[in-house]
């Protein structure tokens, strides 16, 4: 992979979305560069998960431009995809692996991964010793955190997390505010959609309010 | 009449020759149709639009 | 030259008011000739020597034939390009297609069986060309379910869009294979004349009913692609431009 | 930034993991195959049980039977990813889709083509054909399940999602699939006549070839569709 000239820097444009004849969003802008996190908020429905989506370029845009490190996305997606972690809705984790295979598997598409590098980074969400159960007996929480620990692991400069902190205990909230922050200052992006107050400093969290 | 007994094919051309017509008649009167409801959504909408807007 | 013409009929405005004042410039060419092609093939060609009177159920069995092929073939090339290119005009077209396609794919079938009858004593011999229209049938359809299973018409455009392609690529592939297996079991093919070429005043009616049937293609293809775009683009300002004037 | 997986590593990754997970679930991946013989059970029962009258109809029988067990099989391929959003996560892994998905497509044929191909045998004796024809048939069905599942993976990707998928899958897979199961059945018939099967099995492969180059192109546009 060639070495990113540009410093990590994602910038959206007159973004509209359409589902079906309903427009859900139009005229969305906004600009985050290295260290800072896009915290996307908004009533149920006002299409916080969409434009996530959007960005990943798993949704077609009606109009509008997404740049990372200034480049148009669409140029190149692939590459764009190297860079980002993004954390969905539904987590994408297999039912019948435990949380190491699962990591293991997945992560391993990306980059070179060994089973110590998974372990270490459950270690992380602090799992503990429930990694190597099957994720079909896990609870809704462990399964967050297993999901934490694939985009931590993933070692991107790009995160996208769609509700991280849903199913999760105050812990568990305490932790991934840690962790965010902790990406920012090695120079990470990230953007949430989270109604939950992150724990940043104000220079490093941008809003984006929808609806 | 001649015409009509098609030499003793009258049972196979003629059905051939009405399914075809009624076909290409069909088709016009669903085309001229759908047309025509897509034009009525479309007013409809506007002018529900409008009343929004007024 | 080519490319602002491509361009401009991309243009939802521009292709709905283009295509609204050709349709009659299509259509009255097109009932005309297949009118005095139907005449003229039913009533004023000779009888073929081998076949009598039966044969001339081509004239509408050939046409059917023609476009339930033809039809398909714009249906895919414009869901392509609307899939390449995301141009609604062209999704539009190609969603203008199917029922058509399908109802003439259907004609074909049974005037072919029609035609066989008396050639073969049965309604149904397993023909290439009867075999590979039916296949094709069964091809319309899976477009058009698809299409209806999926409630988001943007969605519903490019899933059947793959489709379309995909369909588009294994037509010659079924065509020649089913030409391959007729090959080995020998049906008796009737679906041609028994003389190498047809006298004009044979061959002259059925190629007016060709391009009469085109011509109508074309004109029904332009009164249905104008309903689908409005489908696509109801909520649009266009729209209410184009057709608020008559509205209220 | 750590070094980036090699496309082709990234492919047996994802292989290996879809292996492993079937291991895990054998029974699913055994529906398919036991169905298989199930049908083709019927065929005797159905007709006459005469060996010898039984195997004008063997081939039609192995590959009717073979088509409606991979259609059968198509539910365990994108399916259960699908759901679990493993499949959005494969999109934007930044490894192309198209070549994920066909090793996705590679790893269900090895556990539902595959198996079928090795019993074909079996069910090709019981249908009267002599053991002379078995090399022929095994040629034929595998090359003809090869490319069956690349046409499935278009129709499984393309159905992904709706309600009521398999029997649209159906519709959208077997006219597609009419070409392999001409040469496939044709070239089975002449291996259990006796006779050189080259010619079909050719443009069987010749089939595969295009199956494999072209339809995970097809897939990775339709799932991606079905992802929006």
């Amino acid at each position: 992979m060639t070495t990113p000239s540009r410093p990590p820097h994602l910038a959206g444009h007159d973004l509209h979305l359409w589902r079906g004849d309903r427009a859900v969003f139009s005229g969305i802008g906004f600009e985050v560069a290295a260290g800072v996190c896009l915290q996307v908020t908004g009533p149920n429905g006002a299409g916080k998960t969409s434009l996530l989506r959007a960005l990943c370029g798993l949704l077609p845009l009606e109009r509008g431009r997404v740049q990372w490190r200034g480049a148009e996305v669409h140029a190149d997606l692939g590459a764009f995809h190297a860079e980002l972690a993004y954390l969905g809705h539904d987590i994408g984790l297999k039912s019948d692996l435990t949380a190491v295979e699962n990591l293991y598997y997945e992560v391993g598409l990306r980059r070179r991964v060994d089973r110590a590098a998974a372990t270490a980074a459950l270690e992380q969400v602090g799992l503990g010793p429930a990694m190597h159960q099957d994720i079909r007996h896990m609870s809704a929480g462990q399964k967050r955190r297993v999901a934490f620990a694939r985009v931590l692991l993933c070692a991107c400069p790009l995160w996208i997390l769609d509700e991280p902190t849903s199913n999760l205990d105050a812990a568990g909230q305490a932790l991934i505010g840690t962790l965010l922050a902790a990406h920012l200052r090695a120079g990470g992006v990230a953007v949430v959609a989270t109604h939950q107050a992150l724990p940043l400093p104000a220079e490093s969290l941008r809003s984006l309010v929808l609806g | 009449m001649q015409f009509l007994r098609m030499g003793g094919y009258a049972a196979y051309v003629w059905p051939s020759v009405l399914l075809t017509v009624a076909v290409v008649l069909l088709n016009v009167h669903w085309a001229r149709r759908s047309a025509r409801a897509a034009l009525a959504v479309a007013r409809r909408r506007i002018a529900l639009q409008r009343g929004a807007d007024a | 030259m080519a490319w602002t013409w491509f361009h401009r009929f991309g243009s939802p405005p521009y292709f709905y008011r283009v295509a609204g004042t050709l349709t009659p410039w299509f259509a009255w060419p097109a009932g005309v000739l297949c009118v005095a092609g139907l005449v003229a093939g039913l009533a004023l060609a000779p009888p073929d020597y081998q076949q009598g009177d039966g044969f001339r159920i081509i004239y509408v069995h050939a046409p059917a034939a023609w476009l339930s092929l033809m039809v398909y073939t714009v249906m895919a090339v414009s869901a392509a390009v609307g899939l390449i290119w995301r141009m609604p005009v062209a999704h539009a077209l190609s969603a203008a297609c199917p029922v058509i396609g399908a109802s003439f794919t259907f004609v074909a079938l049974v005037t072919g069986s029609l035609w066989g009858r008396p050639m073969w004593g049965t309604f149904w011999e397993w023909d290439p060309r009867l075999t590979s229209e039916l296949l094709l049938l069964f091809l319309y359809l899976g477009y058009m379910w698809i299409r209806s299973a999926i409630e988001d018409t943007a969605r519903a455009d490019r899933a059947s869009a793959v489709l379309a392609i995909v369909g588009v690529v294994n037509v010659p592939i079924i065509h020649y294979s089913v030409l391959w297996w007729n090959s080995l079991h020998q049906a008796p093919s009737v679906m041609k004349l028994g003389r190498p070429t047809m006298p004009a005043s044979m061959l002259v009616p059925l190629l007016m009913m060709l391009l009469g049937f085109t011509l109508y293609f074309a004109a029904l293809l332009l009164v249905r692609a104008r309903g689908e775009l409005l489908r696509r683009e109801r909520s649009t300002r266009w729209v209410a431009e184009v057709i608020g004037g008559a509205g209220p | 930034m750590s070094a980036r997986v090699p496309v082709l590593q990234a492919g047996l990754r994802l292989m290996s993991r879809d292996l492993r997970l079937a291991m895990r679930r054998a029974g699913d991946w055994l529906q398919p195959l036991v169905f298989f013989l199930v049908v083709t059970t019927l065929f005797p029962l159905a007709l006459n049980p005469e060996l010898s009258r039984l195997r004008d109809v063997a081939p039609g029988a192995l590959w009717v039977a073979g088509l409606l067990s991979s259609l059968l099989a198509l539910e365990l391929l994108f399916r259960e990813d699908s759901l679990d959003g493993s499949l959005e996560q494969l999109a934007i892994s930044g490894v192309p889709f198209a070549w994920l998905l066909w090793a996705k497509t590679v790893a269900h044929w090895l556990l539902t083509g595959l198996p079928l191909v090795l019993v074909a045998p079996l069910a090709a004796t019981a249908l009267g054909a002599p053991a002379a024809a078995i090399p022929g048939v095994l040629a034929a069905l595998l090359l003809g399940s090869l490319a069956l599942s690349q046409l499935g993976a278009i129709g499984a990707a393309l159905t992904l999602g709706l309600r009521r998928s398999g029997v649209l899958q159906a519709v959208i897979v077997l006219p597609l699939a009419v070409p392999v199961l001409i040469f496939g059945a044709r070239a089975t018939a002449l291996a259990i006549a006796g006779e050189p099967i080259a010619p079909p099995l050719y443009l069987l492969g010749a089939l595969v070839v295009l199956g494999v180059t072209l339809a995970p192109l097809a897939a990775a546009a339709a799932v991606r569709i079905s992802l929006e």
